[in-house]
């Protein structure tokens, strides 16, 4: 019978198809290939769509699509399709937000008359392709295969505008961060192939499951380097995490996120912010039943999310570019979701992907609205007062803004507060190291309320401060329809997963959790696995959690504090900015802000690594190389020919010397033989 | 008879395309090559060959052999035929070829007909190469590809090619006379239980427990040793590996750029194939109690390559040191001992033939417009040249190791492989740092294109920077397409490679 | 009784005194006059040995080379008498026109 | 077989007919009376009839297997024909062959032509009897009836300084080391009581007088190191090579070469077979020590040459080394036929290399351009068929595989770490690796440099260019073919030891 699930393939295709339709054929066709691609997401939203239906009614698909590799008496490598609420949930969230994108593009590229369009749509269609394969990937190898291939797109698009020096360096940095983390990555792939002799995600094949069963004592598996199974799991869950880290901009490899802005505003929206960034976040969602086994690894994660969280947050607090904000707050936002998975909040951490894909692709399109109408200039302070000469993209914008800044009842807030609600009852149970992350995600909330609101006052509100600002460019429909459907997503995505409200009324409102829990048991992907009474996490990470307030004092009381952290930073926000002139308050910082401004550095020393440790040592080897392994060479060559010419000067041309020589020769060899055979 | 045909096929077209005018010796020698790659490709949809040539159970496809040369004892064969190992690599050979004969119509200029007749000269050697059975007639193709490459280099080169051309010999027949040695050594010290030189006869004979005898003061393992490591230091050279690699950048920047795909792509597979079938297949035992430092070897080669080539500034060298790296992840792969890690270096050797070959060209396409391959000279080519730029993009990923493309299947075959070894001690922490060159490698490759294709428009030689020809970049779209085939598709080549590698690991000698 | 050793001692300094006539000197003559005698010393170990072992082939070669060597000088006159005409002198270290 | 009717003298008719062929040339000169009339057509066609049919019977003799099982003896064991002689008359005839027709073309402008191809047969007469002595008397007739002639030869071009200096050096060496050879020879006798080789064998007694015997072989081995240049007897090589007409260096570089190893081959399996001399000098040592200071010297003093012929020159020495593998490595472990074997193989594919690139010299000698490395530059364009047959001589030479020789050399080396002295072979290979550097700086000035100036070549000579030819076919065809050569090299060495 042919169900949902027969056309999955077609999901990535369709994109893949658009490539090529774009690439090749893009010059002749209306809009330049656009609508290529518009088709082909069209195509796989609905075919997206008509998959997470399915798998609501409690279908779910794991099946080989393709042999990679057909290993003869070793491992083979396949690219397979995984498909269970969790995939089926981001190829949704993907495609409708690719589509978005592709619509939005019509206004700000087609729009604005730019060159190399094709192009351009080849390669949002190609990142639509590898991204949703990404997201169906049922095994770790074809995972990353697919990672790496966002991570090409990424730096494409990033490097769109090639003829200007700053992209192409962006671009170039991009791929090289992310390509440190994904050699991690690689490394831990090829460790878990090698200890498992499978990357797959689920099933009773798959590698998490083997794990549990190796630390259950139920399975033996080959470690490495001496290690024992918990600690070797470890090293690979680090390992992958690498890339994780990488790709999610985590702290420190967070670097090439704000650089990344120096792409065209509707790819930072897609990829910078809504789905490839994701990547590493949805990637340890994907194999949590593995990370679930290593408290260590878990532990890490937490503080790596709770920190960049923070510290994201506060470079954010004195940017004066737009995108700028907006790169710095996605990092702060992933951040959460590192840190909601490693306090044990899984439904959490899916559910902030899902409002954060949401709302940040709405404030970056939002940005990108403003951008056109700003004639490409995204300097805050050069704008104000938008916002009665563009509503749709204020209200839009604004919608977004209340959704990042946690404030109820935007979808932003609940997410946001599971997040923290989860790391805090966690910590509370016996994880005090959740505690600091908590601490951190929580002061995290405050900034986040503060540069959210500095950036939508000093944009829409006070008096215009240049002419462009006076006089916007307009925008047509294809900006103002994904800005309008985003932010009516944004202000209601809370509501699939009310957990605060279901804990307080007892009503059922926790959907997203249902949904999750729906995987089959065979998988070995449902929440209760993993956080369920008996579940992973309870029996491998020891994690529990504790109410101090009884629970629906603790969820009202984590609430409310960080709505009012939130309300705060807002508030502060307010009275400094919203008003005819702001002036640079954030100035007063002092030292602090030139800290702020120059990332803590981050940059330059990455920068120091690269350029002043890596090349040097570089030419240091180049110099070793000509002078010394190619000296020797060429003194070989020089000594043999000197050693000729020496040789050659025996021949005088006298032959007096010759008769000598012979004679001499002859002697000589008559006493060395004489001696040797005993003739004296 | 078909692989003789083949050999007759390139002899005759060379002697042809000597004859032959200047002004047609491009296009008809383009046209004589299709015959091989045309017949090369049969071959392979006709291969019926089992496991390893060279080992018990094997059966070569299209084999022959005839009664050579009688030595005192020992019999010289003509005897060639193809396993899973080599038919990729004819493959490989064939479609460079006629690629490099494409993109030579542009850049070569005078006695077009002796240029390409020696670059068919070159393909009969290689060929041979890969196909020969016997030590001899292996050796004769071995040493005869340095004479068409020695006048390849010397004629149609840059400014120094006569000191690039002339180390490149030397050197290479040094390592060939230090590798003929040591495998003369090894006949000798197995006696009267050989009695022809086929590769065949003595790697099985070798595998035989006391084959080996008192040779020459040398007891049976330190003769196998002593064998072992002079074979390597030969055929180390050719790889090359780091530190005998030091004539490859110089020839490389002066060959003329379809030599350099020549060169980079299958002369320096002839390194580690040698290495495949003599050290590795023929002395295991010693491979793998010596496979730590061979490890070294292959680790320093990789990183220390990948940091040479972040140093240079002329595209070229930065591809030839590049190849150092990536010939480093080969003897990884084979140190290994496992089905991906044999079968992952096989399968590297075709990859990295196509990519570098691929890269090579498009470097020289953009010579052939901008008269210079400085990275500082000239910038933003993207805005001239988009189609070659385009190209050179996904060449670069390509050797970056990208997914779908060839080189990812064929170094994370190489990593799997290694990874899990038993052979290797350690194997998990040589891999994981020989890993680290995929960084490195994106670090050069991407700092390169930086400087070169993007950013704002400039030249510094004062060249009319026009789109390259048709007849440049269609060598350029079909290596692409191979490199892209290969890497979605890597059981093209793959299945019949592990076929042929499967039954190295059956031989005893362990550790 | 002169013994055969006697013969060998004479047949030695004749030789020697041939090799040492050749390193000394440089006319071309001398040279060839210095050859004759290591030739002849040869031949006295010819007949000696021939008288010592009581078989003719050391006599009959002795013959033989008193023959070559007569044809060696012919030969080497010719070539000294070019000499002189070539370079004006028979000075065998004269000629050094193609030293190295 | 056929042969069975013919007499037993029969077997020497490749001397026979070398040697009729010179007094006919004499005939021919002494009928025309006017000095330097005789039509130079005639001489070399007598000339090349005459090589032809020696070559024509040592192939025959060689395919139908004459003295090949037993040996043929002749004049009470004076000499003798075996495999080892008919290998060796193939190669003088085929030398003689191309030098012959090549120096219809060299000679061209020469008074006294008849005189020099009779004394080229003669010359090659003693180098073919040379493969057939069999006693010390007979071998040092056949010495100096190659050697006398060929020092008239080298001084040919009398009015040449360059000439008759290497004449001088060549005769002035040449006396000194057959006066030691023969010294070396009488004092064998005396220690042995005899001139014949197989007696010499067997009259040895390690006891009885052991420095008289071990002076006279190392006397011996001077003679023979002389007439095949190896260090130190090889002085003379330089220079007779570059000064002589350039025919006559190729020839005496690759016949007379040949023949002295031959006299040595036979002489230390016959007559001084190591176990039976061991106890008095260990001859392989010795032979150890020739091979490596001869393959060293010839080859680093040739890296550095300007001049074309002396470089050649010097190779010619370096190759003498390679030969002299043959001797050394016949060590008890060693395959004898095959090391043996080798040495012969390698001489018969130099006698056709070697020839053919001293010939190109000659041509371009000939042709006027110059007899440095930089005055060939750009000669390809002019003379691209002699260019290409230079190339496979050189590139051969160097042992690679466009020729034979990189097959003769191969073998050698294998059979040298067969023996167990993979560290002469390492020498060897050291060795040979240099020769590529300076042979390829000739092909280097041939095809790659840009010509200095315009040449003026205005004729193709015909002889020259048919020897370089034919040199240059034979040269690659015994690459496929070296499998006939090899048979019948290796049962010849089979047969001595």
């Amino acid at each position: 019978m042919t169900g949902a699930f027969d056309f999955a393939p077609a999901i990535a295709l369709l994109p893949l198809a658009a490539f090529a339709v774009a690439l090749f054929g893009g010059n002749y066709l209306p809009k330049r290939g656009a609508l290529a691609g518009i088709t082909a997401l069209v195509g796989s939203l609905v075919l997206s769509i008509w998959a997470l239906v399915t798998v609501a009614g409690g279908e779910t698909y794991d099946a080989d699509l393709y042999t990679f590799v057909a290993g003869q008496d070793t491992l083979s490598l396949h690219l397979g399709i995984l498909i269970d609420p969790l995939s089926a949930l981001m190829l949704v969230i993907v495609s409708l937000i690719a589509l978005l994108v592709f619509v939005f593009s019509l206004g700000y590229m087609n729009d604005e008359d730019e060159t190399g369009l094709p192009r351009y749509y080849a390669e949002l269609s190609l990142f639509s392709f590898s991204m949703l394969a990404f997201v169906f990937a049922d095994n770790l190898l074809m995972a990353f295969m697919f990672f790496e291939l966002v991570g090409l797109c990424s730096y494409l698009l990033i490097g769109f505008w090639f003829r200007e020096a700053g992209p192409s360096s962006a671009a170039k940095k991009a791929f090289l961060v992310t390509r440190f983390g994904d050699y991690f990555f690689l490394v831990g792939t090829v460790g878990i192939f090698a200890t498992f002799g499978t990357g797959m995600f689920a099933g009773s094949e798959s590698f998490p499951h083997m794990a549990e069963q190796a630390l259950a004592g139920e399975h033996s598996v080959r470690t490495f380097l001496g290690l024992g199974e918990q600690a070797w799991f470890t090293v690979l869950g680090l390992l992958v995490l690498g890339g994780v880290i990488g790709k999610s901009a985590q702290f420190p490899l967070h670097t090439w996120l704000p650089d990344a802005m120096e792409g065209p505003t509707p790819v930072s929206a897609l990829i910078h912010a809504a789905t490839m960034v994701a990547a590493g976040v949805y990637l340890v969602a994907r194999m949590y039943g593995f990370y679930l086994l290593s408290p260590t690894a878990l532990g890490v994660i937490a503080l790596v999310g709770g920190f960049t969280a923070l510290f994201a947050a506060s470079m954010a607090l004195v940017k004066q570019e737009l995108k700028q904000v907006l790169a710095y707050s996605t990092i702060s936002q992933y951040g959460y979701m590192m840190l909601a998975l490693g306090g044990g909040g899984y439904v959490a951490a899916v559910f902030h992907l899902t409002t954060h894909a949401i709302f940040k692709a709405l404030l970056f399109l939002g940005a990108g609205s403003v951008i056109i109408a700003m004639h490409h200039n995204e300097n805050m302070w050069d704008m104000g007062g938008l916002k009665d000469k563009m509503p749709v993209t204020y209200y839009a914008f604004l919608s977004g803004s209340l959704a990042l800044a946690g404030i109820f009842p935007f979808a932003g807030f609940w997410s946001k507060d599971e997040v923290l609600y989860e790391t805090l009852i966690h910590g509370f149970g016996g994880s005090p190291l959740l505690l600091a992350g908590y601490a951190m995600g929580l002061l995290a909330v405050a900034f986040t309320g503060f540069y959210t609101f500095r950036m939508v006052f000093l944009t829409f509100h006070g008096e215009p401060r240049t002419a462009d600002a006076e006089d916007p460019h307009g925008v047509r429909w294809n900006v103002k329809l994904p800005l309008a459907v985003l932010g009516i997503l944004a202000a209601v995505a809370g509501v699939i997963n009310l957990a605060p409200v279901e804990k307080v009324t007892g009503i059922h409102l926790t959907f997203l959790h249902d949904w999750l829990d729906m995987a089959p048991d065979s998988f070995g992907t449902a929440v209760h696995h993993y956080t369920g009474d008996h579940g992973l996490m309870h029996e491998f990470a020891g994690y529990t959690a504790a109410h101090p307030l009884g629970e629906t004092g603790t969820v009202l009381v984590g609430a409310a504090i960080s709505l009012g952290l939130a309300l705060a930073g807002a508030g502060l926000a307010y009275r400094l900015y919203a008003v005819p002139s702001p002036t640079e308050h954030t100035d007063k910082l002092g030292s602090l802000k030139t800290l702020l401004m120059n990332n803590y550095y981050q940059d330059e020393y990455q920068v120091w690594l690269a350029r002043d440790v890596t090349l040097p040592l570089s030419r240091a080897a180049d110099t070793f190389d000509q002078s010394v392994i190619d000296g020797v060479v060429n003194a070989t060559s020089s000594v043999s020919l000197f050693a000729g010419e020496r040789v050659r000067r025996i021949q005088t041309g006298l032959v007096t010397h010759y008769a000598t020589l012979i004679t001499l020769s002859l002697v000589a060899l008559l006493v060395v033989f004489g001696y040797l055979g005993g003739w004296f | 008879m078909l692989l003789e045909a083949l050999l007759a096929s390139v002899l005759l077209g060379a002697g042809i395309v000597a004859l032959a005018p200047n002004r047609y010796a491009g296009k008809l020698a383009a046209a004589i090559s299709l015959v091989p790659l045309v017949g090369s490709l049969y071959l392979w949809s006709a291969f019926d060959g089992v496991a390893n040539a060279l080992l018990s159970g094997g059966e070569p496809a299209f084999e022959t052999t005839i009664a050579w040369i009688d030595l005192a004892g020992y019999q010289l064969q003509w005897h060639v035929g193809l396993d899973g190992v080599s038919v990729p690599l004819v493959i490989l050979t064939t479609i460079l070829t006629t690629a490099a004969i494409v993109s030579a119509w542009t850049p070569i200029d005078e006695r077009e007909s002796q240029f390409y007749a020696l670059v068919l000269l070159l393909e009969a050697g290689l060929l041979g190469v890969f196909a020969a059975l016997d030590f001899f007639l292996w050796f004769v193709f071995w040493e005869v590809v340095l004479v068409p490459m020695y006048f390849l280099i010397a004629i149609w080169g840059g400014p120094r090619r006569k000191y690039a051309a002339i180390k490149f010999f030397v050197y290479t027949n040094v390592a060939s006379l230090a590798m003929f040695i040591g495998f003369i050594a090894l006949v000798f010290g197995l006696g009267d239980s050989v009695t022809t030189l086929g590769l065949p006869e003595i790697t099985q004979a070798l595998q035989e427990p006391g084959a080996l005898g008192e040779f020459a003061g040398l007891g049976p393992a330190a003769l196998k040793a002593a064998a072992f490591f002079a074979m390597f230091a030969g055929f180390a050279v050719k790889v090359p590996m780091v530190p005998f690699h030091t004539w490859l950048p110089d020839a490389h920047v002066e060959a003329p750029t379809p030599v350099s795909v020549l060169l980079a792509g299958v002369l320096l597979k002839m390194g580690t194939y040698a290495l495949l079938r003599f050290n590795f297949t023929m002395l295991p035992d010693v491979a793998k109690a010596n496979a730590e430092i061979i490890a070294i070897f292959a680790v320093v080669s990789v990183i220390y390559g990948a940091l040479l080539a972040l140093a240079q500034r002329d595209l070229k060298r930065i591809v030839a040191y590049s190849s150092i790296s990536s010939m480093g992840y080969v003897l990884l792969g084979l140190i290994a001992y496992t089905v991906h890690g044999l079968g992952g270096a096989t399968f590297q050797m075709v990859s990295h033939g196509f990519i570098s070959g691929l890269m090579f060209m498009v470097v020289g396409v953009i010579y052939n417009q901008t008269h210079t391959r400085m990275v500082g000279d000239m910038s933003g080519l993207a805005d001239r040249m988009p189609v070659t730029v385009g190209i050179f993009v996904a060449a670069a990923f390509g050797y970056m190791g990208l997914p779908l493309m060839s080189g990812f299947a064929a170094e994370v075959l190489i990593f799997l492989g290694a990874f899990p070894s038993t052979v290797l001690p350690g194997a998990p922490i040589f891999t994981a740092l020989a890993m680290f060159g995929i960084v490195i490698v994106a670090g050069y490759l991407l700092l390169a294109m930086q400087r070169t294709l993007f950013g704002p428009f400039s030249l510094a030689t004062d060249y009319e920077l026009g789109r390259a020809p048709v007849h440049d970049v269609a060598p350029l779209v079909v290596l692409l397409a191979c490199v892209i085939a290969l890497g979605v598709a890597p059981d093209l080549f793959y299945g019949m490679i592990q076929d042929a590698v499967r039954p190295i690991l059956e031989l005893g000698g362990g550790v | 009784m002169v013994g055969v050793t006697h013969y060998l001692v004479l047949s030695a300094a004749v030789f020697a005194i041939g090799v040492f006539g050749i390193l000394t000197r440089r006319n071309a003559l001398l040279f060839l006059m210095s050859v004759e005698l290591m030739l002849n010393a040869a031949n006295i170990n010819l007949v000696a040995f021939s008288l010592h072992y009581g078989n003719l082939s050391g006599q009959v070669f002795a013959l033989f080379v008193m023959a070559l060597a007569a044809a060696e000088v012919a030969i080497g006159l010719g070539i000294i008498l070019v000499l002189d005409r070539n370079f004006g002198g028979i000075d065998v270290t004269v000629p050094t026109t193609m030293r190295r | 077989m056929a042969l069975i009717e013919l007499p037993t003298w029969a077997a020497l008719a490749p001397a026979l007919v070398l040697g009729a062929t010179a007094l006919v040339l004499f005939l021919i000169d002494s009928i025309e009376p006017e000095p330097d009339t005789t039509s130079p057509t005639l001489l070399t066609g007598v000339g090349l009839a005459g090589a032809l049919s020696a070559l024509g019977f040592n192939v025959w003799y060689l395919i139908a297997g004459t003295g090949q099982t037993t040996a043929i003896e002749l004049f009470g064991g004076q000499l003798m024909v075996d495999g080892m002689t008919l290998v060796l008359g193939t190669i003088v005839a085929s030398v003689l062959a191309l030098v012959v027709i090549a120096s219809y073309d060299y000679i061209a402008e020469e008074p006294h032509q008849a005189e020099y191809f009779s004394l080229l047969f003669l010359a090659a007469t003693g180098m073919t009897l040379l493969g057939s002595v069999d006693s010390f008397a007979t071998a040092f007739i056949a010495l100096e009836l190659s050697s006398l002639p060929s020092y008239a030869l080298v001084s040919y071009l009398k009015d040449n300084r360059g000439s008759v200096e290497a004449g001088l050096k060549y005769f002035l060496v040449g006396a000194l080391s057959s006066a030691i050879f023969a010294y070396g020879i009488s004092l064998v006798y005396g220690a042995t009581g005899s001139l014949q080789f197989d007696a010499v064998a067997s009259a040895v007694d390690p006891t009885a007088l052991p420095g008289i015997l071990g002076v006279g072989i190392v006397m011996i081995v001077g003679g023979v190191a002389f007439k095949t240049a190896s260090v130190p007897f090889h002085f003379w090589a330089p220079e007779a090579y570059e000064g002589a007409p350039t025919p006559i260096s190729a020839f005496i570089s690759s016949a007379s070469k040949a023949a002295g190893f031959v006299l040595a081959f036979r002489i230390f399996t016959t007559a001084f077979p190591i176990d039976a001399v061991a106890g008095t000098i260990d001859w392989l040592l010795l032979f150890q020590v020739l091979a490596v200071a001869t393959m060293v010297l010839g080859n680093f003093a040739a890296a550095t040459q300007e001049n074309v012929k002396r470089m050649l020159a010097y190779s010619s020495v370096g190759h003498a080394g390679y030969v002299l593998i043959a001797l050394a490595a016949l060590t008890p472990q060693a395959n004898p036929d095959l090391v043996l074997g080798a040495g012969m193989l390698h001489l018969l594919v130099y006698g056709f290399m070697n020839t053919g690139a001293f010939l190109f010299v000659g041509l371009a000698e000939y042709w006027d351009v110059g007899r440095t490395f930089e005055d060939y530059n750009g000669l390809a364009s002019e003379a691209p068929v002699a260019s290409v047959a230079m190339t496979v001589f050189l590139f051969s030479l160097a042992g690679l595989p466009v020729g034979a020789g990189f097959l003769s050399k191969y073998v050698l080396f294998g059979a040298a770490v067969g023996a167990g002295l993979w560290w002469l072979a390492a020498i060897g290979a050291i060795a040979s690796a240099l020769s590529l550097f300076y042979y390829s700086r000739v092909v280097k000035a041939l095809w790659i440099e840009e010509p200095t100036e315009e040449f003026e070549i205005d004729s193709y000579p015909v002889g020259l260019y048919t020897a370089i030819v034919v040199a240059a076919v034979v040269t690659v065809l015994l690459l496929p073919a070296f499998g006939l050569a090899s048979e019948e090299a290796i049962a010849a060495a089979g047969a001595l030891v």
